[in-house]
C-alpha cells in the first residue's frame, strides 16, 4: 500500500527524522492560510499523488506569492497527472501540501528496500540525489553505497555511519545523518514498510538534515497488525477496477487490452496472459480467482472484469486441483445468464471433475467455445475477439 | 526414495483441527501418506478422524518421531509456527499460507540459521502447493491423480502451472520422481538452486522441470548452479512475458523490479546455461519428451 | 536498581499483563479512601518495600472492612520491616498499595533472568507458584520448565504456548498466558530490565490470569536510555551509607563489620576483603576508588567509609597502574588531617611510585602504619583494631 | 609468539583523539607496541601524535592492516564499537568500557556468530585491563613494567588483581607469557576457556595462573576444561569467598545467584579438577613457584 508524501513525512518525524514544516490544502484559499501559517517568503505547492516524478508533470510548483500559490492550487486540483509511474491515465489531484521552501546546498537519494537476494532489508544511498535511483545506476554507478542489515539486530550506528562518510557529508552532518538514517530504519521495521525512499535527502545551507520528499510503501500482508496505517489508505489513487476486485477479495490487477482473463493460479494466469499476446491478443486483466472457488466466486470475478469497460471478449482458464470443474462450470453459467453476457467466451477446464463440467458447459445451451489446452483456448478467444471487432466495425 | 518425502516419510499436520487441514489431512492420507498426527494448541489429547493431536510441535514429535510438518497456519501466525517446527526437530516443513509478512520471513529465515546445516530444517514455502512423490505420499494441495510415478523432477513457484506441466507430461506418458512447489512469496524457505541440488543427487530424478517467473534472482542463480554442478538435463519455462514492469502479478514476489528479473532476461540466462527452454504453458510435455529423448 | 511493586504493576500493564485494580496510600485515611475506590468487600493492603518475602514479615494483610484497613496501614507505615532479604536493618515502609482481593485458584511463578551461562534471558516458571525460586528448585525441581529466548528474533508465541501448556494451564487459558509471558519479555527486552519476576502469577477462580505480585530490576548500566524508569528510584529504600557513596560516583558496598576498606579495582577490593576476614577481622564495606584516582577522590572515599558510624579501622590497599602512588599518599594525609581521623590506618601501597607514595607518608609525622603485602596489611589492620577496640573496653 | 598480541601486531585505537584513548595510546607506543593508527568519526584524515586517524575502523583496516583494536568508546556507544569492529575485519577487539548495558552484549555476541568461526572476531572485555606480552606489546590500561617476560600465562577478571599476581612472580623471578583480562562483566566477549585453550596451544607457554572471582559459570567450565584438555598445570585464585549472597561487588557480574557461583563452591570445583588453590591474593608467588617447581 502507498500513502501520500505528507502522510510519510509525518510518519517519519515520528521516528526522528527532520522534515521541512507544512500543511495539507484541499482549495486554493486553504493552501494560501497555509502558507500564510508558515514563515518565510517562499513556499513549494506540491500535488499529493501515489507517484513520483511530480516535477515534470507540473505538480511541485515554487511560489513567491498569494497569487502565485493560488494559482498552482487552482490549476493542480482537480487534475490528472500523468508521470512515467502513473500509465497513461494518471492520477488525480484532490490534496496539496503546501511547504516552507528549503534552500538546498546538496542533494542525496536515499533508499531502503527488502533485498529478495540478500532476504534482508539493504540501504541504498548516492550522493547524487534528486535523480531517480535507476537513473543513478545508469549515470553513476560508482555513487552508489549499499549496505546490508542484519535483522537481528537492526541496523547500528556504525553502518549509518560508514553510509555517511562514503557519501561524502562533511563531519559535522555525521550526526544528523546517523539520526536520519537510523530513523528511517526504524520506521520501516517497526511499521513493516517494504519501501523507504527519501529522494532527496538535502543538506541545506544552515547545514541541516532535510528529507525534502518521502516515499513509503508498505507491506499489504502485516497491514492487519497496522490500523493506523491502513486508515492512510486513499483508495482515489488506486485503478477503480483493482478497488472493485480488491474489495471483493480477488487478486486482479488492471490492465489495457480488451480480452478479460478469469484463471485459477498467479504463475497460470501469469501464463495465459502470456499466451494471450503470443496469439496476437492483449489482455484486458489479470485475475486470480483462487482455489476452492464457489460459482459465486466465479460470477464475482465476472463482474470484477466486465467492470472494464474496455472489455470484448473473456477468457477462463482453470486447472483444478482443490477447485472442482463442475463448480467452476455452473458460475460460468450463472454469469453468462445474470450478466446477459454478449460477447466471446472461450472456457478451458482441466483437473478435477472435467468431464462433469465440460457436460455441463455443453448441455447448457448458451454459446460458450471450450478448449482442451491452454494454446488452443488462447488462440480461440483472440480469433473470436477479432471476428467480432471486424464485425463491429462493419456494422458501424 | 525420491525427495523429501515418501511413503515412509512421518507427516504431522498442524492446524490439523481446522477446516483446511483437516480437509486436506485426509486427502493426504487416502493417498497413502503416513501421516501420524496433528497440532492444535489447546486440543492436545484429543483425536481427530483417527489421528493423535498435539498441543505443540515438539510434544508431537516425542511421541511420533514426525518429520515433515505441513503447516496450515494462517499467515499471521504461519512464521511463529515455522520456527516452533524449526525448533522441534522437524527436517521439513510445508508452508501452504498465503500473506506472510515479509518481515516476518526475514526473521524466520534469519532464526534458522541458528541451527547447524545438518540440524537445520528445511522450509519449502510459504505460498506453495506442497510437495509430492507420485505414487507414494504427499504433504500439499496438490490434486495427486495428474501426476504419473516416474523419474523427471518439477519443482516450481506456481501450483497450477506445476499441475499443467505434470498433467501434459503425464499425458505422454512421462512420470515425476518428485514434483515441489517453492511458493510465490519474495522471501521463501527452498530456492530453485536447493532443490535443483537434491534433484542432482537424486538417484530417482534423470531430469528436471523447472516452472519459474517474472521477479527475483532465485531463477538466474539456478542457471548458475545448472551451468556449473547439474548433469542432468534441465528445461524451464519462464511466466510472465507480458508482465509490465512494477506491477505485482499474483504472487508477492512476481513483480520486475530490478534488471535480470523481466522473463525475457531469465529465459536468456537460463536458455545459456543450457537449459531447454518451455516457450509456452502448452509446450511442457512436446520440450521434456523431446529432452528425454536427446 | 529496583522498584516497587506497584510500579512494576504500572509497567507491566503496558505490556498486556492483567494485574488487580489498586491505589497507592500514604496514610490510614488514603488507605480506606483507595479501598472505598475499589468494588468488592475483601481488599489487601501491601507495603511497598524494595523485598520479597513481605507476607511473613507482616507487611501483607488481607482486610474486610475499613477498621482492618486503617489498622494494617497505621501498623505499616513507618515500620522497619526485615526480612531475609532487606538484611537485619530492614526496609521502612513509607508507602502502602491497597488492592482489590483475588479469588485464587492456581498459583504460578514466572520469573526472567539474564542467564550468564547462555548469554540470554531465560524464561523460568513453574506450577508450584507462591513459592520462592530456590524454594521450588530445592523442593520440586521437576515443576521447573526452562525457556531460551534467542536475541535475533525475541520471544516467540511457540515458545509462551510450550510454557503455558507444560504448567498445565487450562486450554482456556493459553491465549491469556501467551499474552502474559510474551508481554513480561516485551517489557524487560523494551526496558532494559535484568529480572522480572511474577510471583505467584495466578489464575483467578472465574478463570483470568493475574500478575498477583510483580518485581522489575533494571540494568543500571542502560538507565541512561530511560529516563522515565530512572524517576522511579526511591532512595529511601537504599542502604543510605550506598547512596551517599554512589551520589559521589564511588563503587561501595555496606558490610556488617568495622573494618573500612578503601581499594582499587574490584577484585583486589573482594580479595582486600577475604584477607581481614582470614585475620580474623570483619569488612565494614566494599570500596572501589577506581582508576586515575585523584587526591580528592581519595578524600571522598574516606568520607564514604567513615559515614558509617560502626567504621572503627581503616585499610587502604592500592596497587596502581594507571594510578600513582604518590597521589594516593597525598590524599591519605589530606583525608588524615581534615577529617581528624582517630582510628587505626594501615596502608599498603604497590606499583607506580611507589618510593615516592611511601616516602610521602613516612614524612607525614603522622600516624599511619604502612605495610608491604596485602597480607601484611591484614594483619596488621586487624590487630590494631583489636588493641583499640581491647583499649576502649579497659577504658570504659 | 605468545598469545593475541606481539611486537608485530598492528593495533588500531579506537577513540584515539579522546583524553583516555589518546593518553594510553602513548604508553602503549612507548612501551613498543605497534599502534598505526586511529579512529574517531569526522577526525578522518587528520593525525593525532603522528597516527593516522580514520573514521570507521572498514576505513582504517583498508589503509593499515591492523588486526588488533582497542576501544576506548564510552559505554552507551560500545557495543556499536564492537560490532563496527567484528565487521570491519579486525582479528582481536579489546573492549575497555565499564558499563556496557547486559542487553547490547547479548547482541554483540549474536551478531558477532554470524561470522565463520574462522573469520570471527575474538572479542576480549567488556570491562577488562587489556592483553599484554611482555617485553612485545600490550593493549590496555595495565603498567608493562610489574610484568617480567617469560613463560607463565595470567588470565583474570579483574585488572589489579591481576597485577598482584604479576608482580608476585616478578619478585621470584618468574616471568609472563601473556596476560589475558577478560573483564568483570556477566556477558563478555571471551571466557576462562576459551582463553586457556589459547594457552594451552601456545608453545611459549609453560603453565598459566587464573585469577577467577564469584558469580558465573566461567569458572566452573573452565575446570572442565583443565579436568579434559589441558596439559599445562594451572594454579587459580578466586576473590569473594567473603562476599555476601546476592549483593554485586564492584564488577557487574561479582555476585552469586546461583549454586556453583560462590568463592568456595569454584574452589571446590577447581581443586577437583587438578589446579592448585591459590589460598589468599598474598600467595601467588608462591603457589607459582611451587608449581612450576613440581
Amino acid at each position: 500500500m502507498d500513502i501520500h508524501e505528507y502522510q510519510a513525512k509525518d510518519l517519519l518525524r515520528r521516528f526522528g527524522v527532520q522534515v521541512p514544516r507544512g500543511g495539507i490544502a484541499y482549495s486554493p484559499e486553504q493552501a494560501v492560510y497555509r502558507a500564510s501559517e508558515l514563515s518565510g517568503d517562499k513556499w513549494v505547492v506540491k500535488a499529493q499523488i501515489h507517484s513520483g516524478a511530480r516535477g515534470k508533470a507540473g505538480g511541485v510548483r515554487i511560489c513567491a506569492s498569494e497569487e502565485e500559490i493560488s494559482d498552482a492550487a487552482q490549476w493542480m486540483l482537480g487534475r490528472k497527472l500523468v508521470t512515467h509511474q502513473t500509465g497513461p491515465r494518471g492520477k488525480l489531484v484532490s490534496r496539496l501540501y503546501i511547504e516552507e521552501a528549503t534552500d538546498i546546498a546538496q542533494e542525496i537519494y536515499l533508499g531502503f528496500v527488502m533485498d529478495r537476494k540478500e532476504e534482508r532489508v539493504v540501504v541504498v544511498a548516492s550522493a547524487e540525489g534528486g535523480m531517480e535511483i535507476e537513473e543513478i545506476s545508469a549515470r553513476e554507478p560508482d555513487s552508489i553505497v549499499r549496505s546490508v542489515v542484519d535483522p537481528a539486530v537492526g541496523m547500528q550506528a556504525f553502518q549509518a555511519r560508514e553510509i555517511a562518510f562514503q557519501l561524502g557529508l562533511d563531519p559535522s552532518l555525521i550526526a544528523q545523518a546517523v539520526k536520519t538514517i537510523t530513523g528511517c530504519y526504524r520506521a520501516m521495521s517497526e511499521l513493516d514498510a517494504n519501501m523507504v525512499e527519501i529522494n532527496p535527502m538535502v543538506v541545506t545551507r544552515s547545514g541541516e538534515i532535510v528529507a525534502l520528499d518521502a516515499k513509503l510503501s508498505f507491506d499489504d500482508n502485516a497491514l492487519f497488525r497496522h490500523p493506523e496505517i491502513s486508515e492512510l489508505r486513499d483508495k482515489s489513487q488506486e485503478d477503480s477496477r483493482e478497488t472493485f476486485a480488491e474489495d471483493r477479495g480477488l487478486s486482479y490487477i488492471g490492465l489495457d487490452g480488451r480480452i478479460g482473463c478469469i484463471v485459477n493460479g498467479a504463475g497460470l494466469a501469469m501464463a495465459t496472459l502470456d499466451m494471450i499476446k503470443t496469439a496476437g491478443g492483449e489482455p484486458a486483466n489479470f485475475l486470480d480467482v483462487g482455489g476452492g472457488a464457489s460459482p459465486e466466486r466465479v460470477l464475482m470475478s465476472f463482474k470484477a472484469v466486465l467492470n472494464d469497460r474496455n472489455v470484448e471478449a473473456i477468457l477462463v482458464n482453470i486447472f483444478a486441483g482443490i477447485n472442482r470443474c463442475d463448480w467452476i462450470a455452473e458460475g460460468v453459467i450463472r454469469a453468462v445468464k445474470e450478466l446477459q453476457l454478449d460477447m466471446p467466451l472461450v472456457v478451458r477446464l482441466s483437473g478435477t471433475n472435467v468431464e462433469e463440467g465440460m457436460r455441463i458447459l455443453a448441455e447448457s445451451g448458451l454459446n460458450i467455445t471450450t478448449a482442451e489446452t491452454l494454446a488452443d483456448a488462447a488462440e480461440k478467444v483472440v480469433a473470436a475477439w477479432k471476428a467480432a471487432d471486424k464485425q463491429q466495425a462493419e456494422a458501424v | 526414495m525420491p525427495i523429501l518425502i515418501d511413503e515412509n516419510s512421518k507427516v504431522l499436520v498442524t492446524g490439523l483441527t481446522g477446516r483446511i487441514g483437516s480437509f486436506h489431512a485426509e486427502e493426504m492420507r487416502a493417498y497413502g501418506t503416513n501421516v501420524v498426527g496433528g497440532v492444535t494448541p489447546g486440543k492436545g489429547g484429543a483425536t481427530h478422524n483417527g489421528l493423535p493431536v498435539f498441543n505443540t510441535v515438539k510434544g508431537a514429535v516425542k511421541e511420533t518421531d514426525a518429520e515433515v510438518a505441513i503447516c496450515f497456519v494462517p499467515p499471521p501466525f504461519a512464521a511463529d509456527s515455522i520456527m516452533e517446527a524449526a525448533d522441534a526437530g522437524i527436517r521439513t516443513c510445508v508452508c501452504i499460507a498465503d500473506g506472510i509478512p515479509a518481515q516476518d520471513m526475514i526473521r524466520v529465515k534469519r532464526y534458522m540459521r541458528r541451527y547447524r546445516a545438518e540440524k537445520r530444517m528445511r522450509l519449502i514455502g510459504p505460498n506453495c502447493a506442497g510437495i509430492i512423490s507420485p505414487g507414494q505420499a504427499f504433504a500439499g494441495l496438490m490434486p495427486p491423480h495428474i501426476y504419473l510415478p516416474g523419474r523427471v523432477g518439477i519443482v516450481g513457484r506456481s501450483g497450477t502451472l506445476g499441475y499443467e506441466a505434470a498433467s501434459q507430461m503425464k499425458a505422454r506418458g512421462i512420470g515425476v520422481s518428485s514434483s515441489i512447489g517453492i511458493g510465490g512469496d519474495p522471501i521463501n524457505g527452498s530456492s530453485f538452486r536447493d532443490i535443483l541440488e537434491l534433484f542432482e543427487n537424486d538417484s530417482d530424478t534423470d531430469a528436471v522441470v523447472m516452472v519459474g517467473e517474472i521477479g527475483g534472482p532465485q531463477e538466474a542463480e539456478a542457471a548458475a548452479y545448472i551451468r556449473d554442478h547439474m548433469s542432468k538435463p534441465v528445461a524451464a519455462y519462464i511466466a510472465g512475458l507480458s508482465a509490465p514492469k512494477g506491477r505485482r502479478m499474483g504472487h508477492a514476489g512476481a513483480i520486475v523490479s530490478a534488471f535480470g528479473e523481466s522473463a525475457q532476461e531469465k529465459v536468456e540466462i537460463l536458455g545459456d546455461a543450457g537449459v531447454c527452454i518451455v516457450p509456452t504453458p502448452s509446450a511442457f510435455g512436446e520440450v521434456v519428451e523431446e529432452m528425454l529423448a536427446a
